[in-house]
């Protein structure tokens, strides 16, 4: 078998077995959704009451909120893997470092991505943002944009911070500075969806995420059997 | 600010600079001195 | 194993000094000898300071996600040494162009902090390498220290122009980069001096925390053991 | 110092010659399944091991024994790979193991203390993303029924049949230790690493256990156990070596190992 055809069979295996284990352990989807809330709550008492307010707040929180609860579940998505050492027995296998890598950043992905789908809503209700459907399908749209963007890295720094002590802190504490792009990207095009979008600003803010998933995507990627390699 | 648009004064921001610059540099150089001292200090077996 | 203690050479340590003499040189003739820029006055003269460190951090960056590619690609506590130094040194001007940056934008902008492209960039610079620095401390095994450092260095080194482009579009307050062209050469000769001696300070200061670096790691070198047994082999 | 750059020269030479020797065919002589020269690892200051030579032809079955905190983790981690020699070289089939780990880690396989599941993954799940990871180009293309067939087999093969469809958190300790040994027959390696293999397992799974490794020896594969439970684990290797405070201190056969002997060789260079 060829490189890229075990990458993607690993990937594929893992991916598998991570969304499973998560479908298992349900609680954690519904404990990390839960504290997206209490910061979407928190944030429009805080910004409350007025509405015009909480409008021109809407984005900024909800973006906030989804990037909290990310480095919840992107932590914990390591956490798995040491809790009976498992990941040295993939190493035994040995097990395609790449294809670890992608498999997790999918499963990964695909947690921030149901995330947004309990989050958005709630940030219109309590927000008090008028959005329609398509409204909705956009946010969701540039989400998962920034949720592979926030993924790839959140990977590769939650496999190291999960070895370290305090990794409550490092996580967050290498990650958002990492995370200005994206976010200042998704505040400005959440803006842009939610009250118009005059100027076509949308398609810029587009690549310009685009281009932030393609280089950590692929550079994570490279990057980390570097860090898999626990033989030290 | 006068009508010709020119910052006057401010010198206090600039010595505020300098003297800033200056701590900064030579309180990192002092203390890689020191460092490398106490790394020197006890040397291998 | 190389026990023996390291330290910068006689010529780095030339370099140091020729440094503070040109650093000296350039502040005082930026002080007294440049002329006031035309609308910002006196008050410019921070530029001899703020930005020769400006473009020395910048450097000093890009040299530690070089070293920092080197020290993946060889394994060796040298490329280790040098991109943790780089990190280092980066931080301290970082900090430093921070302060004499907010120093300049009271008396031109009237504000301490702007969120324009620099100082944002800047900013999140800082915090970040910081937090790899941080990381550092938490690792105890100096390979995987190596590793895992130069991983973070390198990715964090890559988001540095994304973070620029993307505070540009969101908005821009900042003076259009001057080139020596229109400055009065007043103003450009203690600014190229400058540049040179926080250059030629950064290479003292590199050698010195490798020199660290490699003295520390060379203490935690101990020799095997004697062997209590001969034994045949099996 | 001088010893260590000897050491170091001469690893050197062995690494020209055996890529020479890999590069012409004709060079027949099976490499030894382990060979260790010189073989030091160091965490921070101390050194869990020291000056290490083994040779382990293949076939071989070996019995490694020791105090608790004499370096047997150790020496099996960096058998595997899992951990780099800080000194001296190490090859396994004539590879470096760290240097060429997919060459040499399918051929081995580490049954360590820890058993490497995932609490919420089943039995069955469990041996189909090993069968899955185990990279066999004939896995992917067999249809899905006969996988299925092949991971209740192996199922079978350690008693947990039954238990197939349970998670492993509902595991007692020996029903996971069990579980884990079924990775020796996935993976098929040519070299099996065995921490403590009979701890937590009941009478039954003991019995188990040694037949199975009888099995594996008489099909030619190199066995290391290194196990505090001298009675049955002697009777599975022909050879020991007996460790101290991370040093080889004494070698011969497994027969003669008892605690007699354990007590006096390691006093002895105390």
């Amino acid at each position: 078998m060829n490189i890229v055809r075990r990458v993607a069979a690993t990937a594929i295996l893992i991916a598998q077995k991570d969304l499973r284990l998560e479908w298992r352990n349900r609680a954690r989807l519904f404990s990390v959704a839960l504290f997206g809330l209490v910061v979407l709550l928190l944030l429009s008492l805080a910004f409350g009451p007025n509405s015009d307010d909480l409008q021109r707040a809407a984005p900024g929180s909800l973006v906030v909120a989804l990037l909290f609860s990310s480095i919840l579940s992107l932590s914990e998505s390591f956490r798995l893997e040491r809790e009976d050492s498992a990941l040295e027995g993939l190493a035994l296998v040995p097990i395609e470092p790449m294809g670890l890598f992608y498999g997790k950043f999918l499963a990964n992905t695909l947690f921030l991505l149901l995330l947004a789908g309990i989050l958005i809503p709630v940030t219109v209700v309590l927000f008090v943002v008028e959005a329609d459907a398509r409204v909705l399908l956009q946010l969701t749209g540039f989400w998962a944009l920034a949720a592979v963007g926030l993924a790839a890295p959140g990977t590769l720094y939650a496999a190291m911070t999960s070895r370290l002590r305090s990794q409550d802190v490092l996580l967050p504490l290498l990650l958002f500075p990492l995370e200005v792009p994206a976010l200042i990207a998704l505040v400005k095009s959440f803006g842009f969806i939610l009250t118009g979008d005059p100027m076509e600003q949308l398609v810029s803010w587009t690549k310009l995420l685009i281009a932030f998933d393609l280089i950590y995507v692929a550079l994570c990627g490279v990057l980390f059997p570097f860090i898999l390699d626990e033989g030290s | 600010m006068r009508p010709t648009g020119v910052i006057v004064g401010g010198w206090e921001y600039i010595i505020a600079a300098y003297i800033i610059t200056s701590v900064v540099l030579i309180g990192y150089a002092t203390s890689l001195i020191l460092r490398w001292r106490s790394s020197r200090g006890n040397p291998p077996r | 194993m190389n026990n023996s203690i390291s330290g910068p050479s006689k010529f780095t340590h030339g370099l140091g000094v020729l440094g503070l003499l040109l650093l000296l040189t350039g502040s005082v003739m930026g002080l007294t000898w440049a002329p006031p820029e035309q609308h910002m006055g006196e008050v410019s003269r921070i530029v001899f300071v703020h930005v020769p460190s400006a473009w020395n951090c910048l450097l000093i960056f890009t040299f530690a996600c070089g070293f920092a590619v080197w020290s993946l690609w060889s394994g060796s506590r040298k490329a280790d040494s040098y991109m943790v130094a780089s990190i280092e040194v980066g931080i301290v001007l970082n900090g430093l162009l921070l302060v004499t940056g907010m120093l300049f934008a009271r008396p031109t902008w009237g504000i301490w902090w702007d969120w324009d492209v620099r100082m944002t960039t800047s900013l999140i610079s800082l915090i970040f390498f910081g937090g790899v620095l941080a990381m550092r401390a938490l690792i105890d095994d100096p390979k995987q220290r190596a590793t895992w450092s130069a991983v973070a260095a390198v990715i964090g080194y890559v988001d540095v122009p994304l973070i620029y482009f993307c505070v540009r579009w969101w908005r821009s307050l900042h003076q259009v980069q001057s080139t020596p062209d229109t400055m009065s050469p007043g103003i450009v000769l203690p600014m190229r001096i400058n540049a040179f001696a926080i250059l030629f300070l950064a290479i003292w200061f590199l050698s010195m925390r490798a020199s660290i670096e490699r003295n520390r790691l060379a203490a935690q070198d101990v020799d095997q053991p004697d062997r209590l047994l001969e034994g045949g082999t099996l | 110092m001088a010893s260590y750059d000897q050491r170091h020269g001469s690893c050197e030479m062995h690494s020209t010659d055996s890529i020479t020797a890999s590069g012409e065919p004709a060079c027949t002589q099976p490499a030894n399944a382990v060979t260790a020269r010189g073989v030091g690892r160091r965490f921070g200051r101390t050194w869990a091991l020291a000056h290490i030579d083994i040779e382990i032809k293949q076939g071989e079955s070996v019995l490694l024994v020791g105090h608790n905190g004499s370096g047997k983790t150790t020496l099996l981690r960096l058998l595997c790979g899992l951990l780099r020699p800080s000194t001296g070289d190490l090859r396994l089939f004539g590879s470096a193991p760290q240097q060429q780990p997919f060459e040499v880690r399918p051929r081995l396989t580490l049954v360590s203390h820890r058993t490497y599941l995932y609490e919420q993954l089943t039995a069955l799940e469990h041996v189909r993303l090993w069968m899955g990871l185990a990279m066999d180009s004939t896995y992917h293309s067999t249809p899905a029924e006969a996988q299925e067939r092949r991971a209740k087999e192996l199922l079978e093969t350690v008693g947990l049949e039954q238990r197939a469809a349970d998670p492993a958190v509902q595991f007692s300790a020996g029903m996971r230790k069990r579980l884990s040994l079924l990775r020796t027959q996935i993976e098929d390696p040519d070299l099996i690493l065995l921490d403590e293999p009979f701890s937590a397992l009941d009478p039954a799974g003991q019995d188990m256990v040694t037949d199975w490794l009888a099995q594996l020896r008489a099909r030619g594969k190199t066995l290391i156990v290194a196990s505090h439970a001298l009675e049955q684990a002697s009777k599975l290797c022909a050879k020991a070596i007996v460790l101290h405070t991370g040093q080889i201190v004494w070698r011969g056969a497994a027969a003669d190992v008892t605690a007699g002997l354990l007590t006096h060789a390691t006093k002895s260079n105390s």
